[in-house]
C-alpha cells in the first residue's frame, strides 16, 4: 500500500520523510531498455566515425590536402626586345608591391612607416581607415615601384624588430623607351582585357595577364611571353600561404633580337622630332628594317597595366593621331617619288627610250584638261635623267599617256605598291594601285584615259605606305629583287626573295636619274653627302583636289623622300613621309641624316687606315657627274 | 617494471652518500658559470667551448645523488643561459634537465669522487648534451643546424679535461655529510 | 594511485620539467612571441654584476699593462743608464695610460665630429650561442635608449638595437643573419643593401648598378634605411664573382674587432610617436631621410639613367648631345652633315678647338669619308 | 558540521567527477590546440577557470536537498520563463540569434541552457506527483504544455537545438513515468502530421541546415559547408590521428568553430579514431554511471532526476558526435563538457550536482 505523499511545501523547511521507497513502483526494466538505446546510440556512433577514419580515410585525407594545397602562379617575365647589336630597346624592372599586412598592424607603426614611405601619415592613417570594413586578413596595398630609398628602409626595418606588418612582392615591369621613342615598332603591352579573352587568339592567356597588344610586343607575344612557374603552397581557409611546399620555377620569355640598329632609330626619331610623319630605313639586301619611326607618337611605359582612361582618350581624340602607325598604316599619294617606277615602266615596256625627249613649258593640256607642272617657268627640253632629276611632270604626263593605265599599274604592283609587303608587324595597310580593274570592281566604272594622266605623276587614286615606298626602291636599286621586309632575322628564312627580269641598262638609267636629285643640281641637294653616291627622290604629294586645297588652307602638301646609298651596291633605303612638310626637299635631309649616321657607324666598324680625317672628307671635291656609271 | 628493473633496483640501493652543499653555492656557483660563459668569453675567445653552466649541472647532480634536485637544477641552470641567449627560452632548458636528471641517476651506481668516472660521464654527457641541443634546435624548433661530429668529439674531451680540476675546486664547497 | 606516484616520482618530475618546457618552447615557436618577461629579469639582474666586473677588469687591464711594460723597460734598462731609467719608465707608463684612454678619446672626438647626437656605451657581454651576433651593451631604456637604434664606432657601423633593456641592450650585429642596411659606395657611388648573413662577411643585394661597383670600394651607409645615419664607414667591397650576368659581393665589416666602446645614435628620431607604448623598449625609431646628394656631376647623368631606362635612351641622350656640340638639328635645314663619330661631349666638355680628326682615348679615329665603301 | 561535510565529500560520485574532469581536461587540451593563432587563444584557460566554477557549482547544488529543490519547481518554473522572455528583449545577439543575457564581468549568460535543470525538475516533480504508473491523456497534455511554453521562447531566440534537448527528458520521463503503448501510438501518429507544419515554422537557416543534412553536396559553400569540412577533418585523422595542434583541417580553419560545436571533429582529426573511441568510452561510463545512480536513487522523484540528466547528456553527445559525421543535422549543439562555452559548462556540471545530490541522499531512507 501506498502512503499518500505529503504535500510539498513552498518554505525550505520541507524535510524527511521522503517518498517511500516503492520496490515495485520503480521502473528498472525501463532504464534497462534505455541503457540499450544508450549503447545502441554509441554503437551508431562509433560506427559513423569508424565509416569516415577507417574504412574512407584515404579519400577524406585527399580531400583534405585538396582543400589545403595551392598553387600561385610565379609571372615569368617577359623577354627583352633587343637592337640588332643587343642593345636593350625594351626591358625589365624588377619592381616591388609594397604590402602592408594588417592583421598585425600596430597604431604606433603608423607614423613610422608613412614617414618611411614618403606618405603623408594623415592620408595614410585615412587610407587605413577605410580598409577597416574589410577582413583584416586581407592585406592593404601601399606602393607600386618603390624607390631606392623606400626599398631600402623597407628591406631594413621588415624584421620582427620594428615594422613586421611590411610585405613586399615582387613583380616585373615592362620599360619602354622615353618619349616614345619606337613606340610603334615596338608597341606595348597591357592587362588582357575580357574582350580579347574570348578572341581565340588570346584562347590561352589568363584574366590579368598582360599581353602584347601592339607592334612586335604583339606580333611576336608568343615567344616574349614565357611560361609561368607556380608556387605549391599550404593554405588556411582564407587562402593565406602558411607554408611552402614545393616550388616550379618560371621559364622567362625569349629575348628578341630586332633588325633594327637603334643608331639609326635615334637618329630618324630624333630627326622626325616635332613633325608628323614616317621614316623607314630597310637594307634592300636582305629586307631587315633598320629604323622604322612613326610621329608623332605616345609613351607605351603608360599602357603598362591598365592605362588612365583619360590618357587613353587623350591619345583617341587627339587630332593628329599619336595611335596612327604612319610608317605601315598611312596610305598616301607617292607624288613623284613614283617617278622612278614611272621611269622604269616606261623603259621596260619600251615606250620610251633613253633619246625620247619631251618639251616642258610649265604645263600640258591632255584630253582637255590643263596639268601643270611645279615648275612655272618650265623645264625645257627634257630626257629621262633629268625628267628625274629635276621632277619635271610634263615629260611623266607624256610617258604615262603612252603607257596606259593598266602598265603603270603593272609595273607599281611589281615594285610592291597594292599589296602587303608582309612585315612582321600586325596591321599593315596595302595602299591603292588604280587600273581599270580595279576601277570596274569598285566603282563599276570605266577607266578614263585622263585618270592616267594624275597616276602618271605619283597622284589620283594611287596610293602608298612609307613603308611600300622604302621596298619598292629598294628592290629596284638592288636590280630587281624585293627582299620582303623583316624585324626578326630568322624570319627571313621563310620568305623567298620576290625577283623580276629587268634590263640592267634601264634600272642604271633611272638610278642615275635618281643619282642627280641629290646631287646634281636636282630638287634634293640639300640631302647631298659628301663622299658619298646617295641617291634619292623626292615627292610633293597633294592631299586633296585644289578645290578643296582653295578651302582649307590647313591641309599642306606631304613632303616626300626616298633615298638608299651607295649607288652601286646600294646597303640602306630609307623612305621619309613628313606630312605637310610642303615640299619634298625638306623630307630629304631626313633620310640624308639618318643614311649618314648609318656610314658613320660603319666607319666606325671598320676603322680603315684613316687617310683623310672627317673634316678633310667633307670638303672634298665632288665627284664629276656620271663618273660611277656602273659598267 | 621488468625483470632488469628489479635487478637493477636490487643492486643500486646502497645507500648513497649524499653530499651536502652550502645553500649559497647551489645559487652563487652557477650564476658564476653563466656569467663566465657570457661575459668571459668576450675577452678570452680560446675558452669559447668551454661550457661550465653544462659542467656545473654535471657536478651538482652527481654529487647530490638525486635525480629531481639535478633535474631541476638542470632545468634552472638551462633556463637561465637560455634567457641570456637570444634563441627560444627552454632549448638549453629542456637537455640540461635530461642532463642533470641522467648524472644524478648514473651517480646511483658509482663512486663520484673517482677522476676516471668524473672524466667519463663529463665526456658521455657533453656529447649528449651537445647532440641534445642539436636534435631540438633541428626537430622542435625547425633551425638547421650542422652537426659538427669531430669538433664536439674534440671539445668534449677538452670540457672533460677541464672538468677534472674544476670539479675538485668545486669539491672544497663541500659540506661534510651528517 | 599514491604507490604510483611515489614509485615513479622521479621520472614523473623529470617528465613533468620536459613537459613544461616543451610547452614553453611550442608556445614560443607556434607564436613567435618571445617569454620577454624572463628575459627581462635574467638580462636586469646580470647586467649589473657584469658592470662591476667591466669596470673592474678594465681596472686590472691597465694595471696588467703597466706591470707588463714596466717589465719591458726594466729589462731594457739593464743595457742602458740607471739613471735614465727611472724617467723612462715614467715615461713608459704615461705612454702606457695613454694608450688605454686613446680608444674613448677617439671615440669621444669622433662623437663631435658627427652631426648625430650619441651616447657612448661599452659592451659588456655576448650572446651565449656559438655563432649568435649580438653583444650587450651598458645602456637601456632607462638612458633614453631605444629599439632601432645604430651602433657605430669612429670605424664603422656595428649593428642597431635589437631590444633596450632597462639598463642594459641587446645589439644586433651587422654580420648577423637578417640584418640589413642601405650603403653607397664611396667613388661609384652604386647603392645597394648590405645584409648578413651570419658569418663574419655581408653581402651586397640589390646592387643598382654593378658593373660600375669595383673591388676595394668603400662603402658608407647611404641613410635610406632610416636607421643609420647617412656617412658611416661600412667596410670594403669584395668582388668574388663578376660576368655578365652575375656578380657577387661580400663585405667584411671594418669595425667589429676589439669592439669594446660603442656610439648608439639617439639623435634624429623623426616625429614623435603618439602612442607611448606600454613598454618604453617597443619604440621604432625612424632617422629623417638622408639629405639628396650634392649636386655633383654625376648627379644629371644619374637622373638621366634614373629608375627604369633602357639602352634607347641612353643613345638617345648620347645623340642628342652630339646633335647640340656640332650644331645640327635633326632633319634640319641643310648644311654641313653631322658626324656622328665625333667624341660624344662629355660632362668636362674638352677644349672645342682640339684637332677633330685626332684620336682620342683609343677610340677609333673618325671615319674616312670615301664614297661608298668597297665591297669585297 | 564538519562531520557532516566530510561525509558529503566522500558520499559524492567520485567516479562521476572523475570522468567528467578528465573529459573536460581533454576538451581544455583540444580546445587550445584548435584556437591556436585565433582570437580565441586564451578560451583553453577561460575553460579552465569554468571547470573550477563548475565542480563547485556541483558541490553547491548537492548540498541542497532534491526536494527542496523539487518544492520550489514553481517558482524556477515563473522566473525561468521571465527571464527566457526578458532575453528576447535585451538579449546580446549573437550571429543572429539572441541568447545570452549579459552579466557581470562582461560574461554572458545564456538562460537556456540552465532552464534544462528546471526542465528536469519539472518532469521529476511532474511525474512523481501523479502517483500513477499509467498517465491519463490530460497529464500528458499538461506536461507537454508545461515544456512545451520553454521550448516556444528558445525557439523565438531562435535557437531550435537547445529548445529540441527538454524533448528527450520530456520523453524520457514519460515513458519512465508510465506512458501507455496507445498514447504511444497516438503520439507517434500526431507527430507525424505535425512535423511537416513543422516544417514551416522554421527558419530559412533551420530548413537549410535539415535540408543539407540529408544532402550536404548540394550546398557545398553554405550550410552544407560545415558538414562536409567537418567531415573531412574526421576522416583525414584515420586511425592514429595526426597530433595535438598537427591537424590541418582544424589548424588552417577549414573546420568551422573547432572549439565549440565541432570540437569533436577537432579531437577526431588530431587524435584519430583512437581518440575517438576513448572519448566515447568515456562518456559511455559517464552516461552508465549517472544511469546507475538513477537505479540506486532512493525514490522516484530521484530517479527521474537522474534519468532526466542522463537523457540530456545523451541527446547532447548523440547530436553533436552524429552531426560531425554527418549522421545528424547541424542543430548547433554543443558536447558536454568537451565544447568550448562558460553557460554549456556550468550547466553540465549543475546536472551532475542534481545526480550527486541524489546520491547523497540514497542511504537516508
Amino acid at each position: 500500500m501506498r502512503q499518500p505523499d505529503p504535500p510539498y511545501h513552498q518554505d525550505s523547511a520541507y524535510s524527511m520523510p521522503p517518498i517511500p521507497r516503492d520496490e515495485g513502483a520503480l521502473p528498472s526494466i525501463k532504464i534497462v531498455v534505455f541503457q540499450y538505446v544508450m549503447a545502441a546510440a554509441f554503437i551508431f556512433l562509433v560506427s559513423g566515425y569508424w565509416t569516415l577514419q577507417i574504412q574512407n580515410e584515404q579519400i577524406y585525407n585527399e580531400k583534405a590536402v585538396r582543400n589545403e594545397i595551392r598553387a600561385l602562379p610565379i609571372p615569368a617575365p617577359r623577354g627583352k626586345i633587343l637592337d640588332r647589336d643587343g642593345r636593350v630597346i625594351v626591358g625589365n624592372l624588377a619592381s616591388y608591391r609594397l604590402l602592408l599586412s594588417r592583421d598585425n598592424l600596430r597604431e604606433d607603426h603608423i607614423i613610422p612607416i608613412a614617414t618611411g614611405l614618403n606618405l603623408d601619415p594623415k592620408e595614410f592613417a585615412e587610407r587605413l581607415r577605410r580598409y577597416r570594413s574589410l577582413p583584416s586578413y586581407q592585406p592593404m596595398f601601399i606602393k607600386d615601384e618603390l624607390t631606392t630609398a623606400e626599398f631600402t628602409f623597407v628591406e631594413a626595418n621588415r624584421d620582427n624588430d620594428a615594422l613586421p606588418e611590411l610585405e613586399l612582392i615582387s613583380s616585373q615591369r615592362r620599360v619602354y623607351p622615353q618619349d616614345g621613342v619606337g613606340a610603334h615598332l615596338l608597341g606595348y603591352v597591357s592587362e588582357i582585357n575580357d574582350a580579347e579573352l574570348n578572341t581565340p587568339e588570346w584562347a590561352r592567356h589568363n584574366p590579368g595577364d598582360e599581353i602584347g597588344k601592339a607592334g612586335i610586343e604583339r606580333y611576336y607575344n608568343d615567344a616574349l611571353t614565357g611560361v609561368d612557374g607556380e608556387r605549391q603552397v599550404r593554405v588556411d581557409n582564407r587562402g593565406n600561404a602558411r607554408a611552402e611546399l614545393g616550388i616550379k620555377e618560371a621559364v622567362p620569355g625569349k629575348d628578341l633580337m630586332l633588325t633594327v640598329d637603334l643608331d639609326l632609330q635615334i637618329v630618324a626619331e630624333l630627326s622626325m622630332e616635332g613633325r608628323n610623319g614616317a621614316v623607314v630605313a630597310l637594307d634592300p639586301r636582305t629586307g631587315e628594317v633598320l629604323a622604322l619611326v612613326s610621329r608623332p607618337s605616345y609613351d607605351p611605359n603608360h599602357f603598362v597595366g591598365r592605362i588612365d582612361p583619360s590618357e587613353w582618350n587623350k591619345l583617341l581624340t587627339d587630332p593628329d593621331k599619336p595611335l596612327f602607325n604612319r610608317a605601315l598604316q598611312a596610305q598616301l599619294a607617292p607624288g613623284s617619288t613614283f617617278k622612278p617606277i614611272m621611269a622604269l615602266a616606261a623603259l621596260e615596256t619600251g615606250v620610251i627610250d633613253e633619246n625620247f625627249t619631251v618639251t616642258c613649258t610649265g604645263g600640258a593640256t591632255w584630253y582637255g584638261r590643263p596639268f601643270k607642272c611645279h615648275k612655272r617657268g618650265g623645264h625645257g627640253t627634257v630626257n629621262l635623267y633629268k625628267a628625274i632629276a629635276q621632277s619635271c611632270d610634263v615629260f611623266f604626263y607624256a610617258v604615262g599617256n603612252k603607257l596606259g593605265i593598266d602598265n603603270i599599274a603593272k609595273y607599281a604592283e611589281m615594285a610592291g605598291f597594292g599589296h602587303k609587303t608582309g612585315i612582321d608587324l600586325p596591321q599593315e595597310k596595302e595602299g591603292v594601285v588604280p587600273s581599270t580593274q580595279w576601277k570596274m570592281r569598285l566603282f563599276r566604272e570605266k577607266w578614263f584615259a585622263g585618270e592616267t594622266i594624275s597616276v602618271a605623276i605619283g597622284q589620283g587614286a594611287l596610293t602608298v605606305t612609307p613603308l611600300q615606298l622604302a621596298y619598292a626602291i629598294g628592290g629596284i636599286a638592288t636590280g630587281g629583287v624585293w627582299m620582303k621586309p623583316h624585324l626578326v632575322k630568322e624570319s627571313a628564312a621563310l620568305a623567298p626573295a620576290r625577283k623580276a627580269n629587268l634590263n640592267i641598262d634601264h634600272v642604271n638609267q633611272v638610278i642615275q636619274g635618281m643619282w642627280g636629285v641629290v646631287n646634281d643640281y636636282g630638287t634634293a641637294t640639300a640631302a647631298r653627302l659628301p663622299g658619298l653616291d646617295l641617291c634619292g627622290k623626292t615627292g610633293t604629294a597633294q592631299l586633296a583636289s585644289n578645290e578643296l586645297l582653295k578651302q582649307r588652307k590647313d591641309l599642306k602638301d606631304n613632303a616626300w623622300f626616298v633615298g638608299f646609298a651607295p649607288k652601286q651596291a646600294p646597303e640602306i633605303v630609307v623612305a621619309v613621309l613628313y606630312e605637310g612638310g610642303l615640299h619634298g626637299n625638306l623630307a630629304a635631309p631626313i633620310a640624308r641624316d639618318v643614311i649618314k649616321a648609318y656610314f658613320d657607324k660603319k666607319a666606325r666598324r671598320n676603322p680603315r687606315a684613316p687617310e683623310q680625317p672627317a673634316s678633310v672628307a667633307s670638303m672634298a671635291p665632288l665627284p664629276k657627274v656620271g663618273a660611277a656609271q656602273r659598267p | 617494471m621488468t625483470d632488469f628493473d628489479n635487478r637493477l633496483m636490487d643492486i643500486a640501493p646502497r645507500e648513497p652518500a649524499v653530499t651536502r652543499f652550502r645553500p649559497l653555492s647551489w645559487l652563487v656557483v652557477p650564476l658564476l658559470a653563466i656569467w663566465f660563459q657570457v661575459f668571459v668569453h668576450r675577452f678570452v675567445g680560446y675558452v669559447s667551448y668551454l661550457e661550465l653552466p653544462l659542467l656545473v649541472t654535471i657536478y651538482f647532480s652527481m654529487m647530490r645523488r638525486q635525480p629531481i634536485i639535478g633535474s631541476v637544477f638542470g632545468a634552472c641552470v638551462g633556463l637561465a643561459q637560455d634567457s641570456l641567449s637570444d634563441h627560444y627560452v627552454g632549448m638549453f632548458g629542456i637537455v640540461k634537465t635530461m642532463v642533470g636528471f641522467i648524472a644524478a641517476s648514473l651517480s646511483l651506481r658509482f663512486d663520484v669522487d673517482s677522476p676516471l668516472l668524473r672524466l667519463t660521464v663529463t665526456y658521455a654527457l657533453f656529447v649528449f648534451h651537445q647532440m641534445g641541443y642539436w636534435a631540438v634546435a633541428k626537430f622542435l624548433v625547425g633551425q638547421s643546424v650542422d652537426l659538427q661530429l669531430p669538433q664536439m668529439a674534440i671539445q668534449g674531451f677538452l670540457n672533460a679535461l677541464i672538468a677534472i680540476p674544476f670539479y675538485l675546486v668545486l669539491d672544497r664547497l663541500k659540506e661534510e655529510a651528517r | 594511485m599514491e604507490s604510483f606516484l611515489a614509485r615513479f616520482r622521479h621520472i614523473t618530475v623529470l617528465l613533468l620539467l620536459l613537459m613544461a618546457q616543451l610547452l614553453l618552447l611550442a608556445y614560443q615557436v607556434k607564436t613567435n612571441q618571445e617569454v620577454r618577461l624572463i628575459r627581462i629579469w635574467a638580462v636586469t639582474a646580470v647586467t649589473p654584476l657584469a658592470r662591476a666586473v667591466e669596470s673592474v677588469s678594465v681596472y686590472w687591464n691597465n694595471v696588467f699593462t703597466t706591470l707588463v711594460r714596466q717589465r719591458e723597460v726594466l729589462s731594457e734598462n739593464e743595457r742602458l743608464k740607471g739613471e735614465v731609467s727611472k724617467l723612462r719608465i715614467e715615461n713608459q707608463y704615461l705612454q702606457g695610460e695613454l694608450a688605454t684612454a686613446d680608444r674613448a678619446k677617439v671615440l669621444l672626438a669622433f662623437a663631435q665630429t658627427i652631426p648625430s647626437k650619441t651616447k657612448a656605451a661599452r659592451i659588456i657581454g655576448s650572446g651565449t650561442g656559438s655563432n649568435a651576433r649580438v653583444v650587450y651593451v651598458d645602456r637601456g631604456s632607462a638612458d633614453g635608449i631605444a629599439r632601432n637604434m645604430a651602433v657605430v664606432t669612429s670605424k664603422g657601423i656595428v649593428g642597431k638595437v635589437a631590444s633596450a633593456y632597462p639598463t642594459a641592450s641587446l645589439v644586433t650585429l651587422v654580420t648577423q643573419q637578417g640584418f640589413v642596411a642601405g650603403v653607397v659606395s664611396q667613388v661609384s657611388r652604386v647603392q645597394a643593401i648590405l645584409r648578413g648573413t651570419g658569418s663574419d662577411l655581408c653581402t651586397l643585394d640589390y646592387v643598382r648598378n654593378p658593373f660600375a661597383l669595383q673591388d676595394k670600394e668603400w662603402l658608407y651607409t647611404s641613410g635610406e634605411d632610416r636607421v643609420f645615419p647617412k656617412g658611416f664607414p661600412v667596410g670594403q667591397v669584395r668582388v668574388t664573382k663578376k660576368s655578365n650576368t652575375e656578380f657577387e659581393f661580400k663585405v667584411q665589416p671594418v669595425a667589429l674587432d676589439h669592439l669594446e666602446e660603442v656610439l648608439i645614435v639617439v639623435e634624429g628620431i623623426h616625429g614623435a610617436i603618439p602612442d607611448p607604448a606600454p613598454a618604453p623598449s617597443q619604440e621604432v625609431v625612424i632617422l629623417p631621410p638622408p639629405p639628396p646628394a650634392p649636386a655633383s656631376a654625376e648627379a644629371p647623368a644619374a637622373g638621366a639613367e634614373g629608375f627604369g631606362s633602357t639602352d634607347a635612351d641612353r643613345l638617345r641622350e648620347k645623340y642628342r648631345k652630339l646633335g647640340e656640340a656640332q650644331g645640327h638639328t635633326y632633319g634640319g635645314s641643310p648644311g654641313r652633315p653631322p658626324d656622328f663619330n665625333k667624341a660624344v661631349p662629355s660632362a668636362q666638355p674638352k677644349p672645342a678647338s682640339a684637332a677633330p680628326g685626332k684620336p682620342e682615348e683609343g677610340k677609333p679615329p673618325a671615319a674616312p669619308k670615301e664614297p661608298a665603301p668597297v665591297k669585297p | 558540521m564538519i562531520l557532516l561535510l566530510r561525509r558529503s565529500i566522500r558520499d559524492l560520485d567520485w567516479t562521476l567527477i572523475l570522468l567528467a574532469v578528465i573529459i573536460t581536461t581533454l576538451g581544455i587540451v583540444q580546445i587550445y590546440s584548435a584556437t591556436l593563432d585565433t582570437v580565441w587563444r586564451n578560451a583553453w584557460w577561460k575553460q579552465f577557470v569554468w571547470l573550477i566554477a563548475g565542480l563547485v557549482l556541483m558541490y553547491a547544488i548537492a548540498q541542497v536537498d532534491y526536494h527542496t529543490l523539487l518544492g520550489r519547481v514553481p517558482i524556477f518554473y515563473i522566473v525561468g520563463l521571465l527571464v527566457l522572455i526578458t532575453t528576447l528583449f535585451i538579449g546580446t545577439r549573437v550571429f543572429g540569434s539572441r541568447r545570452w543575457i549579459p552579466l557581470f564581468f562582461g560574461f554572458h549568460f545564456q538562460v537556456s541552457e540552465f532552464f534544462k535543470l528546471v526542465i528536469i525538475l519539472l518532469v521529476a516533480r511532474y511525474l512523481t506527483e501523479v502517483k500513477s504508473q499509467r498517465l491519463s491523456w490530460f497529464d500528458l497534455l499538461k506536461l507537454g504544455t508545461l515544456v512545451a511554453i520553454p521550448m516556444a521562447l528558445i525557439m523565438k531566440q531562435p535557437d531550435l537545438g537547445t529548445s529540441l534537448t527538454y524533448v528527450p527528458v520530456l520523453l524520457t520521463g514519460i515513458f519512465l513515468g508510465g506512458l501507455r503503448w496507445q498514447h504511444a501510438v497516438v503520439i507517434g501518429l500526431v507527430a507525424a502530421v505535425l512535423l511537416p507544419a513543422g516544417w514551416f515554422a522554421l527558419k530559412d537557416y533551420q530548413k537549410a541546415r535539415l535540408v543539407t543534412f540529408l544532402d550536404p553536396a548540394k550546398d557545398p559553400r553554405g550550410a552544407g559547408y560545415q558538414v562536409i569540412q567537418s567531415k573531412i577533418a574526421v576522416g583525414a585523422g584515420g586511425m592514429w590521428g595526426k597530433g595535438v595542434t598537427r591537424g590541418t583541417q582544424t589548424q588552417l580553419r577549414f573546420l568551422p568553430v573547432p572549439h565549440t560545436d565541432f570540437i569533436i571533429s577537432a579531437f577526431g582529426e588530431e587524435h584519430g579514431f583512437t581518440g575517438i573511441l576513448v572519448v566515447l568510452g568515456l562518456y559511455f561510463l559517464l552516461l552508465m554511471q549517472i544511469v546507475q545512480n538513477a537505479q540506486a536513487a532512493p525514490d522516484r522523484a530521484g530517479m527521474l532526476i537522474c534519468m532526466g540528466v542522463a537523457a540530456v547528456m545523451l541527446f547532447h553527445v548523440f547530436v553533436n558526435t552524429g552531426m560531425a559525421v554527418g549522421r545528424m543535422p547541424v542543430t548547433g549543439i554543443p558536447l558536454p563538457l568537451m565544447s568550448y562555452g562558460g553557460s554549456s559548462l556550468l550547466s553540465v556540471f549543475a546536472m551532475l550536482g542534481l545526480v550527486n545530490n541524489v546520491r547523497l541522499r540514497r542511504l537516508v531512507a
